[in-house]
């Protein structure tokens, strides 16, 4: 096995964006969408980001790859600082660093053949042309499994699961070594998303990638993640390797999610002891003082309210922000 | 274990694997057009304005300017009275009212047609930039587009072609300028809409240049409700010059056009109505085939609609 | 709510300010106002008394201050034609305006909105035909033209109204048809297109659901939302028909504004004009703001809204 | 068990620009008292145009009911709903039928309040005065778990979160006692946690009132707990039907199969490769003319191409329509 290498570290990332109000267009408020993230992500892993709508997982991929440039923290990807980059040092990195989108409906322009979209990036870094660019394309087509045949055709002649898949031949055309999936499969049908997720875990199988895998479907998220992290109210609540997160989840809106995930299995079903939280995420324009989570914590201290938890490794390679985990 | 069977040649799975040929597709087009009426209704009554523009000279039996004293006043041609000479009679100076309905055509194309180019052009920068800087700049555009929007139109545009004086080109200034918020307007939010939009957001993860995203991804997805806004415009744009030159405002009282026609008839409303009654049928007509045609197109280049089907 | 009202008054009154720039500087960037404003016979000494008159020769700047403080107290100056103060011209006019327009819209609510809700709810039947028809003609029709016409069958062929003047309360029927007609027009394509997006909204898919008769569904459910549309339109709509007048009060000799800003074009009255022109604007911004807040106070997302 | 509901050959189609839209082709079932029936597919697969063709709540035009009987023994005796006239079908709507629909955002009207819009319902169908029918909405509200009840009886719904709504949603389905409440992916826009909490209240609900379910997913790990039968849809028709713990043990149709394949689950090992079913769902544009899975089933013959399999017994209570036998790896026989 060769020696573990850090690909990319998050450092302490936020992202606020500015509410504005008044005829004047000040300032009134933020919505705090990323607020203090920390991670780092292996060559060749899988890191799987969860958590419910409004949490900041998607604006975390983003602010990685800066299509939103962070308020504060540092993005270093192989050890090059991102957020301190010019915008042309970072296009010309951004063959590196691709994404997928989770609208395989809207990420593709309607007005554009497919050749078109796969072959774009190509063209834009002027790394092929003419023949070499026709047949690359074609290449790409075929490794997601579509007929290389389709390059005259218009997106809005294509299934959901056929246009992801173009999405995906796009992000791969630039040989990239990052790719963050943002939600790729929620907007598609159950047999589509097997599919998808199948050809997601080969193509990483075959060309060493590695994955940011952003998604609200746990049991998805553990399929095909090695470590996971869970996001709430723009934090890391938890973050550890898949088995130990399931096995042993620490914080109790890990618990109480992994408890409310439906399980395909009529008998479990029936003897299962559900958490059920009450009520339902918070604005991230007022996140709650002290844990974002204590309005909803079934185990709420006093200190919850006041104080906000560290974020900690409290076990080897396992990190929790709450106030009831002593390290070990 | 039994084997896949290849499926019968007649039973397509998807509508993707029937191979369709340049021709097919233009044949699905005209069936479209077919199939809305009203649209076909607009593009020939549209076509005709045009071919009556252009081929003026060739159309019209009189030269419009040409005074013909002795036979002014003279009724349509099936009115007792008319002559087949004079298809729609002649007017109190004895000019062919078919000749100058001919001409006319030209004034208001023209004011039509340059009229939506500067309105179009300079409401596109505008908009355009607004939507895609944003921010201050944003600001100070959508500020000045709502005021102009807020004001009273017709009395402003009366009020600064008194100002101005009768001329083609101030009344093709006026209308391009003070109608160019509603372009901006209309671009700056298919603007903000597109760069919205997932695909824009792809051509930045790759590495696209502002260049390419505006010129590539954003322009040609503004291109169909521009047009579509144009045709409107354009129509309401002609429909104004009339009004203008009813009152006077527009084009030299010399020039043939379709409102300085209408001006000069309502001085003998009563004792030939018909030379005010033609300028104001060519007026509606070409207005309603210009509303017919942009319907349509609205219909037409929405890609939306396209993406809607499945 | 006051929030939401509050900015939509200091709205108004930049979009004033900037009007009063606009109609300022028109006049002078333009061209020479004193000789816009005098006879075109007139000798370049009387012009240069004029100016100096007028006060047209000072720093535009100083013009602009002494402009801005007359008129924030009502002062437009006096009208050159009737060498009297031009606001109580104005206002002496508006009256006859405002029951034009008023006259014409309700004429035009009353014909459109019933021809719309039928259109919509019945797509395709020969109601919606007439009201698309309807529709299509108001967009299309120049109205000035159609004045013309009618006056020429109405008044003149079968004597049923009179064709010029404010005498009688006939005298407003045809007037406010024409000047009502682009806005029926319009208000037949909102009225419908706005019952078919209501309509096909989830919520009236909830109704029925719970198996409320139709003529419930149709008024709680959709006409109350096809309201809270149609009263934007409907402001707007009025504004737009204050600017008709022009045309309308021309044709009609209707006493009004807009006869008033025909006549005074005529008179090469500048004064009188830019008077109109700041006035009007402040009515058509008046009628704006009512309009939200009118619109403020049907529509819960906004009264309730933060 | 008395049936509630029995559908047969229930075939709706849509009449659009684009062509003929075969959304139903035939599909018939059951529904005992009280019971809890899970109607699982992907879109496009009809689940929900046959559920709104019943009630006659699908747009018309371009939907039209070509053929099909459904037979409801509610409070008045049996009738078939689909013969109904508008007003009796009306008294059933809402009165006897609750529905609960996907998106609780666009389902309540934004400019009543939620209050309003429960009561109208008890008015309509229990005859009741404004007052009483103010006072058993609040009580309706507590029942589905919204505090402050009687404040929140004069909120219009933007001021509510998601979950709240479909909270609202389900006190209108209730609001009348109904022997049937038919919920349309009633969790799919919301987040797992309320998820979770809104499946509790169903089950709370079934256990208070006793009515029957057919709730409408795309999702076989929401149902698993909560149904006690489940109907599988593929292409407009029905592919197999069971009870719950046999469709989930022994699922007889290479769809089911699959679907279940196609799922990660967190009760097993991670590491497996998830099955997958090639190919895409059929164009609804093209008529029927075999088995709409044949396409992308791995088990498709000659006889799957030439005619569409209908329902035949594969075990107790449970019928597939299929013609090939997983279970003994060749075709079915009879």
């Amino acid at each position: 096995m060769a020696e573990k290498e850090t690909l990319l570290r998050v450092i302490n990332l936020r992202k606020h964006f500015p509410i504005t109000g008044g005829f004047l267009g000040r300032q009134v408020a933020a919505v705090k969408a990323v607020d203090g993230v920390s991670f780092e992500i292996e060559r060749g892993e899988t890191l799987g980001l969860v958590g419910e709508s409004g949490c900041g997982k998607s604006t975390t991929g983003r602010v990685i790859l800066q299509l939103y440039r962070p308020t504060a923290g540092q993005v270093l990807f192989e050890d090059a600082d991102l957020t301190k980059m010019s915008a042309e040092a970072l296009r010309r990195l951004r063959p590196k660093m691709q994404m997928i989108f989770q609208d395989p409906y809207a990420s593709l322009n309607p007005r554009h053949p497919v050749g078109k979209i796969v072959g774009e990036p190509l063209m834009i870094h002027g790394l092929m042309q003419g023949k070499a660019l026709q047949d690359r394309v074609a290449e790409l087509l075929e490794l997601v499994g579509l007929n290389a045949a389709y390059v005259r055709r218009f997106p809005h002649e294509f299934s959901g699961g056929q246009r992801q898949r173009i999405g995906i031949a796009r992000a791969l055309s630039l040989n990239p070594s990052f790719i963050v999936c943002d939600e790729p499969i929620s907007a598609l049908d159950v047999s589509i998303q097997a599919q998808v997720v199948n050809l997601l875990q080969d193509l990483q199988a075959q060309l060493g990638l590695t994955y940011l895998f952003i998604a609200h479907d746990l049991s998805m998220v553990r399929h095909i993640s090695r470590r996971i992290a869970v996001m709430y109210l723009g934090k890391i609540v938890e973050l550890a390797d898949r088995q130990t997160l399931f096995d042993e989840p620490l914080h109790p809106y890990t618990q109480s999610l992994i408890s409310a995930v439906p399980v395909p299995n009529p008998k479990l079903e029936r003897r299962r002891q559900r958490i059920i939280l009450e009520g339902e995420v918070p604005s991230p324009i007022n996140p709650p003082k002290g844990c974002v989570f204590h309005p909803r914590c079934p185990v709420a201290i006093d200190k919850c309210s006041r104080v906000e938890p560290q974020y900690q490794q409290v076990r080897p390679q396992h990190f929790v922000a709450c106030h009831l985990v002593e390290p070990a | 274990m039994a084997t896949r069977e290849p499926p019968p040649p007649q039973a397509a799975d998807s509508l993707l694997d029937v191979e369709r040929s340049f021709g097919q597709r233009l044949a699905y087009a005209g069936r479209f057009l077919w199939r809305d009426r009203s649209g076909m209704i607009g593009l020939v009554l549209f076509l005709v304005v045009v071919a009556a523009a252009l081929f003026a000279p060739q159309i019209s039996p009189y030269n419009p300017l040409a005074q013909n004293l002795r036979d002014s006043k003279i009724p349509p041609a099936w009115y007792q009275g008319g002559s087949l000479d004079y298809l729609f009679g002649t007017d109190n100076l004895g000019r062919d009212i078919f000749s100058r309905i001919i001409y006319g055509t030209r004034v208001s194309l023209t004011v039509g047609f340059f009229g939506v180019l500067i309105a179009g052009t300079l409401g596109l920068v505008l908009g355009a930039i607004a939507g895609y800087v944003g921010g201050r700049v944003d600001s100070i555009i959508v500020g000045g587009v709502n005021m102009v929007l807020s004001l009273p139109y017709l009395l402003f545009v009366v009020f600064i072609a008194s100002i101005l004086g009768r001329s083609l080109i101030n009344v093709i200034l006026i209308f391009g300028i003070t109608d160019a918020p509603i372009f901006a307007r209309v671009t700056r939010g298919e603007v903000l809409r597109i760069r919205e939009s997932g695909y824009i957001e792809s051509a930045i993860s790759v590495g696209a240049r502002s260049g390419r995203i505006i010129f590539d991804h954003i322009l040609p997805n503004l291109i169909g409700p521009l047009i579509t806004l144009a045709t409107f415009e354009m129509s309401r744009m002609i429909f104004y010059e009339a009004g203008l030159g009813f009152l006077g405002l527009s084009v030299p009282p010399t020039v043939p056009s379709w409102g300085n026609m209408l001006a000069a008839g309502r001085k003998y409303l009563t004792s030939s109505p018909w030379i005010a009654t033609f300028p104001g049928l060519a007026i509606m007509f070409t207005s309603l085939g210009m509303n017919l045609l942009g319907d349509w197109l609205r219909d037409v280049l929405d890609p939306r609609l396209r993406r809607s089907r499945k | 709510m006051q929030r939401y009202l509050f900015s939509r008054l200091a709205q108004s009154l930049l979009i004033l300010i900037g009007l009063l720039i606009i109609v300022f500087f028109m006049v002078r960037v333009t061209g020479d106002p004193a000789s816009l404003m005098m006879s075109r016979e007139a000798s370049p000494e009387s012009i240069a008394a004029f100016r100096h008159k007028m006060g047209f020769d000072r720093p535009l700047i100083v013009q602009f201050w002494d402009f801005l403080t007359h008129v924030v107290v009502g002062d437009f100056g006096n009208s050159l034609h009737f060498k009297t103060p031009a606001l109580p011209l104005l206002l002496e006019r508006l009256p006859a305006t405002v029951e034009l327009a008023t006259i014409g819209l309700i004429m035009a609510m009353l014909i459109a909105i019933p021809l719309g809700l039928i259109g919509g709810f019945n797509p395709g039947s020969s109601i919606d035909s007439i009201g698309r028809g309807l529709a299509l003609l108001g967009q299309s029709i120049p109205n000035f033209w159609l004045a013309l016409i009618l006056i020429l069958f109405f008044a003149v062929k079968l004597r049923w109204f009179p064709s010029f003047g404010r005498d009688e309360f006939k005298s407003v029927i045809l007037p406010a048809f024409v000047i009502g007609l682009p806005t029926m027009g319009q208000l037949v394509r909102m009225t419908r297109s706005a019952v078919l997006e209501i309509r096909g909204e989830d919520f009236v898919r909830t109704a029925h659901s719970k198996g409320l008769e139709p003529r419930v569904i149709y008024i709680k459910h959709v006409l109350r939302n096809v309201a809270v549309m149609l009263v934007s339109v409907i402001g707007v709509q009025y504004s737009y028909m204050l600017g008709g007048s022009i045309y309308i009060e021309a044709v009609f000799a209707w006493p009004g504004m807009g006869q008033l800003t025909e006549q005074a074009i005529g008179w090469r009255d500048f004064t009188l004009v830019q008077a109109i022109a700041v006035f009007g604007s402040v009515v058509v911004l008046a009628i704006n703001l009512l309009t939200d807040v009118a619109y403020a106070l049907i529509d819960p997302r906004i009264r309730y809204g933060d | 068990m008395a049936k509630v509901l029995e559908v047969k050959d229930l075939v709706t189609k849509f009449y659009t620009l684009d062509g003929v839209v075969h959304a139903v082709n035939g599909v018939s079932f059951d529904l005992d008292e009280g019971e809890t029936l899970a109607i699982v597919g992907e879109s496009g697969c009809g689940k929900s145009v046959t559920m709104l063709s019943l009630l006659g709540l699908i747009p018309s035009p371009p939907g039209k009911v070509e053929r099909g009987n459904a037979f409801f023994s509610g409070g008045t005796g049996r009738c078939d709903l689909l013969q109904l006239a508008a007003p009796e079908l009306r008294d059933v709507r809402g009165g006897q039928i609750g529905f609960v629909f996907q998106d609780p955002i666009s389902s309540l009207n934004p400019i009543l309040t939620v209050g309003e819009q429960i009561a109208e319902s008890l008015t309509r169908h229990l005859g009741l005065t404004r007052e009483q029918a103010h006072r058993r909405a609040i009580k309706l509200l507590e029942e589905v778990g919204i505090p402050e009840a009687a404040q929140r009886y004069d909120s219009y719904p933007h001021h509510f979160s998601g979950g709240m709504r479909q909270r609202v949603m389900i006190a209108i389905a209730i609001s009348c006692s109904p022997s049937i409440i038919i919920a349309d992916e009633p969790t799919t826009a919301l987040d797992v946690t309320v998820q979770a909490q809104i499946v509790d209240l169903f089950k709370r609900l079934r256990d208070m009132i006793g009515m029957a379910i057919i709730w409408i997913t795309h999702d076989l790990g929401v149902v698993a707990g909560l149904a006690e039968r489940v109907l599988v849809m593929y292409g407009g028709r029905v592919a197999e039907v069971a009870l719950v713990d046999d469709l989930y043990e022994r699922p007889q149709h290479p769809y089911t199969h699959g679907l279940l394949g196609a799922l990660p689950r967190i009760d097993t090992d991670g590491s497996r490769r998830l099955v997958s079913i090639d190919g895409t769902p059929p164009d609804l544009l093209i008529p029927l003319v075999r088995c709409p899975f044949a396409p992308r089933c791995a088990y498709a013959f000659e006889r799957c191409w030439e005619e569409i399999p209908q329902l035949m017994p594969a075990g107790i209570q449970h019928q597939v329509a299929c013609f090939y036998d997983i279970e003994r790896g060749g075709p079915r026989s009879g």
